[in-house]
């Protein structure tokens, strides 16, 4: 760490009344809004732009498993609440009852993704690969970069549940705001993959 | 090829709707010379008058801005007319008002990497119906051999041939990337998108031999992807079409030159 | 949430199972309107009207935008203002009808 | 770098990973100049073969390979690769982190009296996401079949179906794109919530709000471009058609693509980061002017707030102006006035921002330091730039100057004499407070002065040949006859390249003599009044000896009754 003290680490800034770490993760999230805003304009852009869709004809339902789909959003959802109760134990003080919410998160998170390698490896298995038709490359490049956005939140909560939870001994409000972030993070990335599941599964 | 001296000012103007296009260039480049000087006289009369010496200080309470109020006023002003009054109904005039179908010279582009391929309807004035996957060497356009419309199509390779004094329509398409049909005597600009066919369309005012340079980098021939532009007067084009027209297979084709 | 006490964040627990509960019924109406076949742009409206509330909601609860500082509401405003136009003009730019010959 | 304050950081610590804003400030500088170095060497290639089409170049004809320079001649596919990569060199490897993470990084917590950024670890991130980025961008040169060569713009199709280099070139993009992205949510942050006791938002330097707009432009704009980089990754290694259209044929095969994808979407995705990236480019540059502008005339800035609302006004506004670009690819008449009409209007707040310098230099006192000459040089070359950017909004004259020599002028005026000029101010007024040495004023009006002159013999004969209608990016302009009309002007802008990159050499030779033998300086070498200079020079570990506290607006010079013609702003009295 280094010497110099920064202000307003952990205490909220007198005029502001938000600690650094909470102003910063809104702002990435905001250039996420912008990153999943792009994907979507192009989404739109080219499902008008195709003469059908998807291109070879039948609906978006019956070529994407929707019931396995309405799974994995009940999963995110319910990662969404343990992520909320998970950040609730540390503000109630008990740091076990954290660190379930968290693996319970953590779990899901997982679960999320071994259902999306089902689903990849169905598709790829009928030779549905991204070069088929405009349809499974947009797929398969949002729901892609949503995965990773996934990972990225596993890496974060791992470590927080782990390496990170020491700081609890030392400044626990500093690690209940950084659990906070986290949270933050993880309800976008739920939000995005709301937004998600309708517009490729179901229209 | 004409060769003309460029001066340091636009090359002359052969199209109809050019004449308004160099007019707004006018009006445009003397209102920015305006302004540089306005302000380039007074930026250097500042620099003078306040520079540094013995004796001379700076002042605190900043000047009146009476002026400035009405320069940038009159900028704002000057920049609504150019923009509403004069640019504006220019482009929509250009735009909105296609020539009337019957009369016009229709022509289809095809733009690939280093060579621009023009398909001209022939007497039937209709086009043959073309394929991509029909497309080889001696057949760029890939057009449907087939297709009886076709059979008297005309196609040329880097030269456009265009009758003076009659409006021509270019449907300008591409193969492979983006390439920009750009003839600038005519003021002509228009991207070849692959995977759409735009129209664009012109009235040659003078016969002449000018040149159609690709605008938009298509790859390492960009710069040789040239094509002659042959303006022609009407007798010169019909002589030209029915010279250049494919062999009549069946019926014989009678020189005639084609009218609408 | 600024460092409020024990007590404040219990009383927000009962809100919090709420949410979750309408999360989940409001996906499973989503699933179900879309068995329905509706017409295109009426699907569309009603998937996006569900999901606007699912994201609201998960927004203002679960992210606490619902008692958030001025200066996050300044920046997601903002956000929102430019989302809206990445979305928009390229679609608007792109399928706008060229004027001219029919077939372009 | 003396360093007081650094009890025993290893090495590698202290210089190499630093945490500290002023060691990353210098490396992103440092790393900056060099590439705006090497790109502007690549440009200098260029201009051999736009002087003497075809003929082998004397030296380094034979250095660079046969496939290169068969026999010393410049290939087309070369020159292609050498004018994609000076524009993605010069733009996103030397005016952005020169702009934002060198002086930024540097003179943005100190002007706010903050200890260091907010994220210090992220600000080294930051720095070690951006190297290795340039490193991938340099790699594109090695690849088979050369580096990227459709133009900074890489433009789909033929970005997609361009050899290896494009996708080398797709990858350093997104981690450059990721690295100013990390970088902006740092300044912002950092501004909002570090200023001193007493900064309010009206007391802020004029640079600082220069920077807030540029985090805000950076952070919301970049993204859409890094999701377009991986659609080109994702059609140029999985198959994938987001760009590619039906039916392509290419070189005689068709292609063997899904199809379906618009070419379009890649330049609305790519312009729209693009545009508010041209801006990302000056507002830095007219923050440093600004100050320059103020500690040189001795005299508070002219319209203080006007400016302020105006670079706002201007962040705002290059959001909704980018489809200028495309006026040529077949737009409707509806959007196409649409975007002339945002264009026009962002035009408005530069002539406001131009309008209140040269206002400050009205009832002046000015002393004509080199830092004041390159700031003062900016304003008619800045003037220059703007005003040839209103034939290109307007479509109707776009129709003739899209894609010619006119734009290369244009925007050449905005970035070369304008940003560069502005950045060297910058380099000579903040040199002293980075090193504790002052650079040689003598070498510096030299710098200038040759600079000045060869820089308009580059650019302004582009206007012409933009008149003449020749074609951007051409290998060999003397293919067509308006080409051969204005070649005599191709020799000049040549020589004229060449003698700009001779007059850098009194720069070089300042910058790395004055590192020793310049002549020492205190803390307000300058006698400026903003807050860097209440640090010592050059400023230790947490910058300040003691916590500073703001008194006054920030440009509080020649107020009557006063001792001292300058009145800091972190002093208590005059």
């Amino acid at each position: 760490m280094s010497e110099t003290v920064i202000p307003y680490m952990v205490k909220p800034h007198p005029v502001t009344g938000l600690p650094n770490g909470k102003l910063g993760i809104w702002l990435f999230l905001a250039s996420e809004v912008m990153l999943f805003g792009a994907l979507f304009s192009s989404y739109v852009l080219i499902r008008i732009g195709a003469p059908h869709w998807p291109p070879e004809g039948g609906l978006s339902s019956e070529i994407l498993n929707v019931p396995l789909g309405t799974f994995n959003t009940a999963v995110l959802i319910t990662s969404s609440i343990t992520m909320v109760l998970a950040w609730a134990s540390c503000k109630m003080g008990s740091l076990p009852r954290f660190k379930m919410w968290m693996s319970a998160t953590v779990f899901l998170a997982l679960v999320f993704l071994v259902v999306k390698y089902f689903e990849y490896s169905d598709k790829f298995h009928h030779d549905h690969f991204p070069s088929h038709d405009n349809f499974f490359a947009v797929y398969f490049l949002l729901t892609g970069l949503h995965g990773l956005h996934i990972v990225g939140g596993i890496v974060v909560n791992t470590f927080l549940l782990t390496a990170g939870s020491k700081m609890w001994q030392t400044d626990p409000e500093h690690f209940t705001n950084r659990v906070e972030n986290a949270g933050l993070y993880w309800h976008f990335v739920d939000l995005v993959w709301i937004f998600l599941f309708p517009s490729l599964y179901l229209l | 090829m004409d060769e003309k001296i460029y001066g340091w000012w636009l090359p002359p103007d052969v199209s109809v709707h050019g004449a308004k296009i160099d007019q707004l260039m006018s009006v445009l480049h003397w209102f920015m010379a305006l302004l540089f000087i306005g302000w380039g006289v007074f930026f250097v009369y500042c620099l003078i008058r306040f520079r540094a010496r013995p004796g001379h200080v700076a002042m605190y309470t900043p000047v009146k801005g009476i002026a400035t109020k009405y320069i940038e006023g009159f900028v704002v002003v000057v920049e609504i007319l150019l923009l509403f009054g004069l640019s504006t109904p220019v482009w929509l005039a250009y735009k909105n008002n296609v020539p009337d179908a019957a009369k016009a010279l229709h022509i289809r582009l095809v733009a690939e990497q280093f060579a621009w391929n023009f398909q001209y309807p022939g007497k039937d004035g209709k086009f043959g119906k073309s394929d991509p996957s029909l497309i080889s060497g001696d057949n760029p356009l890939g057009v449907d051999p087939e297709d009886p419309s076709g059979k008297d199509d005309l196609v040329t390779v880097n030269q456009l041939h265009i009758p003076v004094n009659r409006p021509v329509i270019v449907a300008v398409s591409s193969k492979d990337v983006i390439h920009s049909f750009n003839i600038p005597v005519l003021r002509v600009k228009q991207d070849t998108i692959p995977g759409q066919q735009i129209p664009i369309w012109f009235e040659a005012t003078q016969a002449g031999h000018f040149e159609l340079a690709c605008a938009q980098l298509c790859g390492l021939g960009h710069y040789r992807m040239r094509a002659d532009v042959l303006i022609d007067t009407p007798e010169e084009f019909a002589k030209w079409a029915a010279e250049n027209a494919p062999p009549p297979q069946e019926e014989p084709a009678a020189a005639a030159p084609e009218k609408k | 949430m600024d460092a409020a006490g024990h007590e404040d964040v219990s009383r927000h627990m009962g809100k919090y199972y709420v949410v979750f509960v309408a999360l989940l019924c409001l996906t499973a109406v989503t699933v179900g309107v879309s068995y329905l076949h509706l017409t295109r742009p009426l699907a569309i409206t009603v998937a996006l009207i569900i999901a606007a509330v699912k994201a609201g909601m998960v927004a203002a609860v679960f992210m606490h935008l619902i008692s958030e500082k001025k200066v996050i509401y300044a920046v997601l405003i903002l956000t929102a203002l430019f989302f809206a136009l990445l979305l928009a003009l390229p679609n608007l730019t792109t399928f706008e009808h060229h004027s001219g010959m029919p077939g372009t | 770098m003396t360093d007081h304050g650094h009890h025993e950081l290893p090495f590698w610590r202290k210089y190499i990973f630093s945490v500290d804003h002023k060691v990353i400030g210098i490396q992103y500088a440092v790393t900056a100049l060099v590439f705006l170095f090497f790109g502007f060497s690549l440009m200098m290639l260029m201009r051999w073969q736009l002087a003497y089409p075809g003929q082998p170049l004397p030296v380094f004809g034979k250095l660079l390979g046969e496939t290169a320079m068969p026999g010393g001649v410049m290939a087309p596919e070369f020159y292609n690769q050498l004018g994609a990569m000076h524009g993605t060199i010069m733009v996103f490897l030397g005016v952005v982190p020169l702009a934002v993470g060198g002086f930024g990084n540097f003179v943005v917590p100190l002007q706010i009296g903050a200890p260091d950024m907010a994220f210090p670890r992220l600000n080294m991130v930051s720095y070690w996401v951006f190297l290795p980025g340039c490193i991938l961008m340099l790699c594109s040169f090695l690849m088979p079949g050369g580096a990227a060569q459709s133009g900074w713009t890489s433009y789909p199709p033929l970005s997609d179906i361009a050899p290896s280099g494009q996708t080398v070139w797709c990858l350093a993009m997104v981690l450059i794109i990721t690295s100013s992205l990390l970088g902006s949510i740092n300044f912002i942050v950092t501004i909002v919530q570090l200023r001193a006791k007493g900064l309010s938002f009206w007391r802020l330097p004029f640079f600082v709000h220069a920077q807030l707009v540029t985090a805000f432009l950076l952070l919301l704009a970049f993204p859409p471009l890094e999701a377009a980089t991986v659609m080109q990754i994702m059609d140029r290694v999985a198959g994938t058609s987001f760009f590619l259209p039906s039916g392509l044929v290419v070189s005689g095969e068709q292609l063997k693509v899904a199809g379906g994808g618009s070419p379009l979407l890649w330049q609305h995705l790519f312009w729209f980061l693009a545009h508010p990236e041209v801006y990302v480019l000056i507002l830095p540059g007219m923050g440093i002017v600004a100050e320059v502008i103020a500690n040189n005339t001795r005299k508070p800035l002219w319209g203080y707030r006007l400016l302020v609302y105006s670079v706002i006004f201007i962040g705002f506004m290059s959001f909704v102006v980018w489809a200028h670009h495309m006026f040529m690819t077949g737009m409707g008449t509806t959007m196409s006035t649409f975007f002339q009409t945002t264009t026009m209007i962002i035009s408005i707040p530069s002539v406001v921002i131009l309008t209140c310098f040269i206002m400050s230099l009205y009832g002046g006192n000015i002393r004509f330091t080199t830092p004041m000459l390159f700031a003062t040089a900016f304003l008619p070359m800045f003037a220059i730039g703007g005003l040839t950017g209103l034939p290109l909004g307007l479509t109707a004259a776009d129709i003739y100057l899209h894609d010619t020599f006119y734009v290369i002028g244009h925007f050449h005026y905005v970035v070369a004499p304008g940003t560069l000029f502005a950045l060297f101010a910058g380099v000579y007024y903040w040199y002293p407070k980075a090193t504790g040495r002052q650079l040689s004023d003598k070498l510096g009006k030299v710098h200038f002065w040759l600079s000045f002159v060869a820089i308009n013999l580059v650019f302004m004969p582009m206007f012409f040949q933009g008149m003449a209608g020749l074609s951007r990016r051409l290998y060999d302009p003397t293919v067509y006859a308006h080409g051969r009309g204005v070649q005599a002007l191709n020799v000049l802008i040549s020589w004229g390249a060449w003698g700009l990159a001779i007059a850098q050499l009194p720069f070089i030779i300042n910058f790395v003599m004055s590192l020793r033998a310049g002549a020492r300086v205190a803390e307000n070498p300058w006698h400026s009044t903003t807050l860097e200079w209440a640090a010592p020079s050059p400023p230790g570990h947490g910058n300040f000896l003691t916590e500073p506290v703001v008194y006054r607006e920030p440009y509080e010079y020649s107020v009557p009754g006063k001792t001292k013609d300058y009145s800091p702003q972190f002093q208590a009295e005059g």
